[in-house]
């Protein structure tokens, strides 16, 4: 199972799924509709690390979380 | 890095962060402070922080500022910070002053593009995202792309 | 303008500032601090200056700061100033962010070529002219043409 | 008479000299060793304003500032 976590101003709890690859995130998150939204202008970080590869392997336990467009200062 | 519930003491923090480099042969100096500016009659603005990406991101600067032989250091506010008070400093300590000049220009820069922090107005008591003001980070969009192989 | 014999007091100087443009709505304050370092084994650095010109230069500053809707500050020592100790802080106040980033580069550059201060060496208690560092002024040199009409 | 005055580390006391421009005093200078020697690199002040203009017209009680190479901060 692969965490996916929502942050900032995404107003969704974390779910678990089962994926292989950013890709199967991808494909997950795409149908759900509040989310999907959001998808263009998000940016992925997996284990805190920021990721742009959509075919990054996952492995269970791993933790995918979605930035929303920022602005600190 | 330094995170603070609420508004920043900033003389707190530069007399700190002075002290702290007094004996370290740095010629520049260069901070930048983030005050919250009254517009729009909001109260205060509130930030939303993913620290872990905010270490690696800070991180990545303190070896970038290394290599040129400067020094980057950084605090910012966590949740409510009420109009005319401060929610960011940073700093570049350098021994010449053009590194210090260009690097406080590109830190600060691409802290507003790629820290993971997220503003809010707090407009009669409610919390409202600041999206038009908001900049996707680098790779953003990734998520989006169709299956078509 | 504000020119102190000696070491400059750093930390009041800032708070002082701060203070000052608390409520003036500025988003980004980005001070310069120049401070002494220990190389060549100077015991101090000496400053003269000449304040008549200073005043009219840091002036025309205050003006163009004024048409991009920021404000600039400066304080600069005269006299000797040991090594780990400052010399100079200038600032920006603006309500944007790129303004003040773009202002204080310029600001702090026109500064180290046009500003009337003479930097001297205090070495073994004598005081030696930085010519090596030094820069002449904008339209240098016109005294030196040869009469040919 | 117009006052020349000479600023920072060039040590020359203050003269006064009977000069109808700029010019004059670039004649004037020229002819002292000490001080011929700086003028290259030596901008010009008129009762404390830059001036780049070498036929600029002086009056008796003007004062010309010599200013070396700065290096302020």
């Amino acid at each position: 199972m692969v965490k996916i976590e929502f942050l900032g101003p995404i107003e969704q709890e974390s779910l678990e799924i089962e994926a292989n690859s950013l890709k199967d995130v991808a494909n997950f998150l795409q149908n759900i509709e509040s989310i999907n939204s959001w998808l263009d202008r998000c940016a992925v970080a997996v284990n805190s690390q920021m990721c742009n590869d959509l075919s990054k392997k996952l492995n269970s336990g791993d933790v995918v979380s979605i930035l929303p467009p920022v602005c600190g200062g | 890095m330094e995170l603070y519930q609420g508004s920043l003491d900033i003389k707190s923090i530069f007399s700190r962060w002075l002290d702290e480099e007094r004996e370290s042969n740095y010629g520049a100096f260069i901070p930048f402070i983030g005050t919250i500016r009254a517009e729009n009659n909001i109260e205060a603005l509130s930030f939303d922080i993913y620290e872990p990406i905010l270490e690696s991101w800070f991180n990545g600067w303190v070896e970038r500022a290394k290599k040129r032989g400067a020094k980057v250091k950084m605090a910012h506010s966590i949740g409510d910070v009420p109009v005319h008070t401060s929610s960011y400093i940073s700093a570049v300590f350098s021994p010449k002053r053009r590194v210090a000049l260009e690097l406080i220009d590109e830190f600060v820069e691409d802290f507003k593009a790629n820290a993971p922090i997220w503003k809010y107005d707090i407009l009669d008591g409610r919390r409202i995202y600041a999206e038009d003001r908001s900049t996707p980070m680098s790779g953003s969009g990734i998520l989006a792309s169709k299956e078509d192989n």
